[in-house]
């Protein structure tokens, strides 16, 4: 056994916090918190400039090449420091499953576009009556000819006021079971049927819900088989499966350690005890994401390590985010930006942020489902 | 013993509960986060409704009301998380009446907002008044005296988690005899006077948390049985259905702690200072859990500032911390008990 | 409202606490804890001498006729002391039971010589493979002319082994739904086909399994109708529905609270914190046994307040047990009873005694469900 | 990074396994509890196979084997709750090769059981001695000087919680030069030392706990999957299966953890003995939660002596309080990092 990334990979770590450092000053950092978008023209450039953008993708693809411990480490890197990326991530997840299920054109042309920094793509899956049961998605694709008309409406879709396109799950039929009638689509966000509607979150963040009135699509726009929405979907979800949020729980921890020794209160009993159990869940969280890149390295596939790692990272994180907010005490109440807030209030933010992280990515609720039917054996 | 209110209690609540739905809606609620928290109009009507004046002795002019009888009026309060500083008026104006300063006219009279710091200031400074940003003048105890003073170009106000009129008071030039400020008490009655204070802010919080958590109870009750997932309402998963029941139970049990604590401190019963620290404690800790998973079953929808689950959340846990944790509370009270 | 019990409650309080003192020697409390049995003839001629014994019954039916308060203040002292009283009061809530639903001869030969403490009675409801699920009894009780032939097993049946009869649950019927099936009899556990198994649990307490090998039984020790036997349970399991731990979690408390003044830790902000923090759910746990007390006393039909009062007394003196073992430190691990202990051990053995608590009368998920579905509307 | 044992590494885990499933049965650890919790014929083999001389550097006649090696393991010890000490014995083991003291070749020849003192003499007692019931011989630090003392004459054992070998050790009389006892070191050498073996403690009886914990969540998975309530399998409902899954994912990082620590201290790393703390709150913390899950979902059974998890539980909390609590350890981990 060894628990050492390796060189290259900590000289990778190195170069990524010193572009992240240059890149987020105070008033950056300031801005992108206020717009409430994860996206900036900086470090799409700054990402592609170093060729850490799409890091995962083979050279000949327009990617970087990484392999799976140092895109793991890109990654810590990026949530640590909460750098802009959501937009940037979720196009290169949706340019994953254009390259496996899309058309000529798809591949040809909107994938590089995505990997240049040019095209933003959005998740279209929930809707406003389906959360965690994504197959049951009631927006309704109606063929009529070779094209298909739209209607229904999809929520928690982030960046879709900044999108160009929509990878949208739809219902094309309803005479079958509920996994067999999903068809996937390439929705252009310009379309006049569509309408995007500002929502916004606790931890200040803008997402949308996306309203599709008539939207008329070439079957061209189409993902995958006709009916086989469930495949092409599942097939694209599983960078979701290893998320993990052992990056924010390191930063938040980074935050506290520096206000107690600022403060002298390092040295307190209950101080140390609630830094110390809160690290040891920072580092396990942080093993068992690396678990799942030291598998796809060594070629185990994994059952429900990804689900581990997304379950015990986003409830970790939560817990270690309350306590500590407490531990710091009534100034800790002063908000993210507020002047006379400790290090910046960035641990008032963070305490908002967590809410969400056992929420997306499928809850905690389907993570401990899916660990105890096809980790532990237990019946349905 | 005897758990029934009075039927003059009843009335109070039917009132409250009346104005509150009418006047704090959570429309209002969320219209008065721009504004620190504050909404004029509905204060207005609270200290015209007398609910500052109760909190009076009646040889001082006020209504004589007991401390259970504001235990009840702001667990109303708390189930609207009310935009306005109730609880701190409430208790500022126990503290001029038990020290008898002509101030309470004042505050009887609705003329003048009083609130209370509830830590002594430190460097010339009392960090995170509660009421600070909006409030007329302020009781802090400062270089060992309890100082009344003017808060006009004295606060610094901040951003905070569950928007409230927060404000840092700044006591520098402060002198005793000097303009806006006037010293109410001194040496070890100053201190036990403040501490009396606090007991009589944890007591009343935590009456309020009680209310707040009962309503984000409901909230988010009618939420899971409305809302379907895999073809069932999500309320029927023990996952989601349990952790509900546990804090009904916590709540219920909360809300007679609270209701105990504010009846052991009119019968001037021994433990009624222990019994508000555990009483605080106890009702953040389930106001903390059950503001936490009614959001959390939200999905989503718990998430985005448009539900109004977030409006309890955040306000649970900024009420928990302008004191500090429940878990100093459980200190306060253990000490007294222990003796130590 | 008036938070005091009044001052005849607070006087047979006292009283309780001066015989128990005076009952209650090391000597005899080592005696009880060696002997597996809460059991005692001490005990239960003083109860009956202070007309305690069964005293919420009324005078005229050979009770104490104490009021609901009365009676939860000896309820209080008798689980804060652990009195030797599991025989006694399971056997007088069969006695309820047979009043309400027994034979003539029950009602007036065996109910009078249960109060007199001559006879024991033991609860034969659950079974090796039924637990939460009572209702799903196997014990088969076959009609032969005026005698049933009864053949199955019975678990958990404590102080069988020194009981007279057993309350036995039996199916009488496989051909209607399960709750429709059930009939309960009275059964002498001095019949030759009943083997009684001694079974040792982690609290020290011995209980039983029963196994009845054709039992022959008289119709006259049929108890309420035949097929009728869920109707004679729930309505004589009603007094389990209030059980409360409260008692158990105050006296681990004393003893935390006396161990922390005696080593001069009672200073110490972390020992203050989780005493402080048990102390409160004392209170609350308290309060919420008081309150059936007082609904049944202002004549207020009971809903989920009684599981309330049970889950949250057992889950919170399980919680304190945990927490007040740990602050207790390595000590702690010292049995009870050894010399060398710490308060003679008592805190490591209500830490063992703490986990049967969330799981007989009812078990902490069976309360919760009830409460869910019946306190707040939610659905099934 | 690595995550693969090497194939000796899976080599001595399955030799290891083999020995405990044929000699260390619940049926041997039950009837090992009459006896001080302590089986001698187990001891024999473990000590046949080298599980003590493993621990001791070849240069003193050992087998020179890593931590991470020792870690494995007595993982499969703690899957066993084996009645033998055989991490104080790996422990102690380690000080006297470090030290370079003589007595170190009777360890490896298995000739004496020596154990170590995790704290420090207080009044010329050492409480609470793990294996001081058992041993021949315990290294105690007492007053400043750490000291090897044959224990014959010395203890008094007591009857506990996880039936383990526990003695207190009375230094009653002892003298550096007198008989039976003998100064290892002196000084600040001696604190260091015992420091050391502190770490080595916590990180192998965090191995330990991950085994225990590993089985506990074993046998409650399979009983309820077999166990049938209401006409289904009782881990089909969501209260039963959700803590589990949660234990599961909590037992997996303790796992690594674990390992890590044992690697960390190999390979010299600075976080090696934080990483210890660390590790033994993690797994103590774990290994407590799925004991006590374990059992409760058994029902009444899990309360049963007849059963065997209520073995796992006791063990669970009594080797996570025989040094101290976990959130103890957690203190000592991050006053380590934070330099306090």
């Amino acid at each position: 056994m060894d628990f050492r990334l390796g060189d290259e990979a900590e000289q990778l770590r190195h170069d990524i916090q010193l572009f992240l450092d240059d890149l987020l000053t105070d008033d950056v950092e300031a801005e992108i918190y206020r717009s409430g978008v994860s996206h900036h023209p900086g470090y799409v450039s700054g990402m592609i400039e170093h060729g850490w953008f799409a890091g995962n993708w083979s050279k000949e693809l327009g990617g970087a090449g990484l392999d799976p411990t140092s895109q793991m480490v890109v990654q810590e890197e990026l949530g640590r420091r909460e750098a802009p990326m959501n937009a940037s991530s979720v196009s290169t997840m949706v340019a994953k499953a254009l390259r496996a299920h899309g058309t000529d054109q798809m591949r040809s042309e909107i994938v590089p576009s995505i990997l240049r920094g040019e095209t933003i793509c959005v998740l279209g899956f929930t809707e406003p009556e389906c959360g965690s049961d994504v197959a049951n998605a009631q927006t309704r694709a109606v063929r009529d000819g070779d094209h298909w008309v739209i209607n229904g409406s999809k929520m928690f879709t982030t960046n879709a006021h900044i999108g160009d396109y929509v990878y949208l799950l739809t219902r094309s039929n309803v005479e079958v079971s509920k996994h067999r009638g999903l068809t996937t689509f390439l929705v252009p966000l310009d379309d006049p049927g569509i309408e995007v509607q500002a929502v916004y979150t606790l931890s200040g963040e803008r997402t949308n819900i996306v309203y599709l009135n008539d939207v008329r699509v070439a079957d061209a726009a189409r993902i995958g088989e006709v009916d086989g929405g469930w495949q092409v979907l599942t097939s694209s979800l599983v960078d979701e499966q290893s998320a993990s949020f052992a990056p924010w729980l390191i930063r938040l921890l980074e935050e506290v350690e520096a206000w107690a020794v600022e403060t002298g209160r390092h040295d307190d009993p209950d101080v140390q005890e609630r830094i110390g159990r809160a690290r040891a869940e920072a580092e396990v969280a942080l093993l068992l994401r690396r678990r799942c890149t030291w598998m796809d390295e060594a070629g185990i596939p994994r059952g429900i390590e990804g689900p581990m790692a997304k379950l015990f990272s986003s409830e970790s994180l939560t817990r270690a985010a309350q306590d500590l907010f407490d531990l710091v005490g009534p100034d800790a109440l002063r908000s993210f930006l507020d002047p006379t807030a400790p290090r910046a209030g960035r641990i008032e933010y963070l305490m908002r942020f967590s809410l969400g992280t056992t929420i997306y990515a499928g809850t905690s609720e389907v993570q401990r489902t899916m660990i105890a039917q096809r980790g532990l054996g237990l019946p349905r | 013993m005897d758990l029934q209110l009075s039927a003059e209690q009843e009335q109070l609540v039917a009132a409250l509960a009346g104005l509150y739905s009418k006047h704090a809606s959570s429309e209002a609620v969320r219209k008065a986060e721009s504004s620190d928290g504050f909404d004029p109009a509905l204060w207005g009507r609270l200290t015209e409704m007398g609910l500052v004046a109760m909190a009076v002795g009646e040889a001082n002019g006020g209504w004589g009301a007991t401390t259970l009888d504001l235990a009840l009026a702001v667990e109303q309060h708390g189930r609207a998380v009310g935009p306005a500083p109730l609880v701190e008026a409430q208790v500022a104006a126990r503290l001029l009446d038990r020290l008898g300063d002509p101030a309470v006219s004042e505050v009887v009279s609705g003329e003048r907002m009083i609130t209370v710091a509830l830590h002594p200031a430190v460097d010339g400074t009392a960090r995170g008044v509660p009421a600070g940003a909006v409030a007329d003048a302020a009781i802090v105890l400062h270089e060992g005296a309890l100082v009344l003073v003017d808060l006009d170009g004295r606060r610094q106000t901040f951003e905070n988690l569950g928007s409230l009129p927060l404000a840092d008071i700044s006591l520098h030039g402060v002198s005793p005899d000097g303009p806006g400020a006037r010293v109410l008490a001194a040496g070890p009655d100053a201190g036990a006077a403040l501490e009396r204070a606090t007991d009589d802010w944890l007591c009343l919080t935590a009456a309020s948390l009680v209310g707040l958590g009962a309503r984000a109870l409901e909230i988010g009750v009618d939420y899971v049985k409305e809302r379907h997932a895999f073809g069932v309402p999500i309320g029927s998963f023990q996952a989601v259905a349990h952790p509900l029941a546990d804090s009904a139970t916590a709540l219920d049990g909360a809300r007679f702690l609270a209701l105990e604590a504010a009846w052991a401190a009119d019968e001037d019963i021994d433990r009624a200072a222990e019994l508000a620290g555990m009483a605080f404690g106890f009702a953040g800790d389930a106001a903390r859990a059950v503001t936490a998973q009614a959001l959390h079953v939200h999905g989503g929808y718990g998430f985005m500032m448009e539900y109004d689950i977030q409006l309890y959340w955040r306000r649970a846990r900024a009420w928990t911390n302008v004191w500090g944790e429940p878990s100093l509370a459980y200190r306060r009270a253990a000490a007294m008990r222990l003796g130590a």
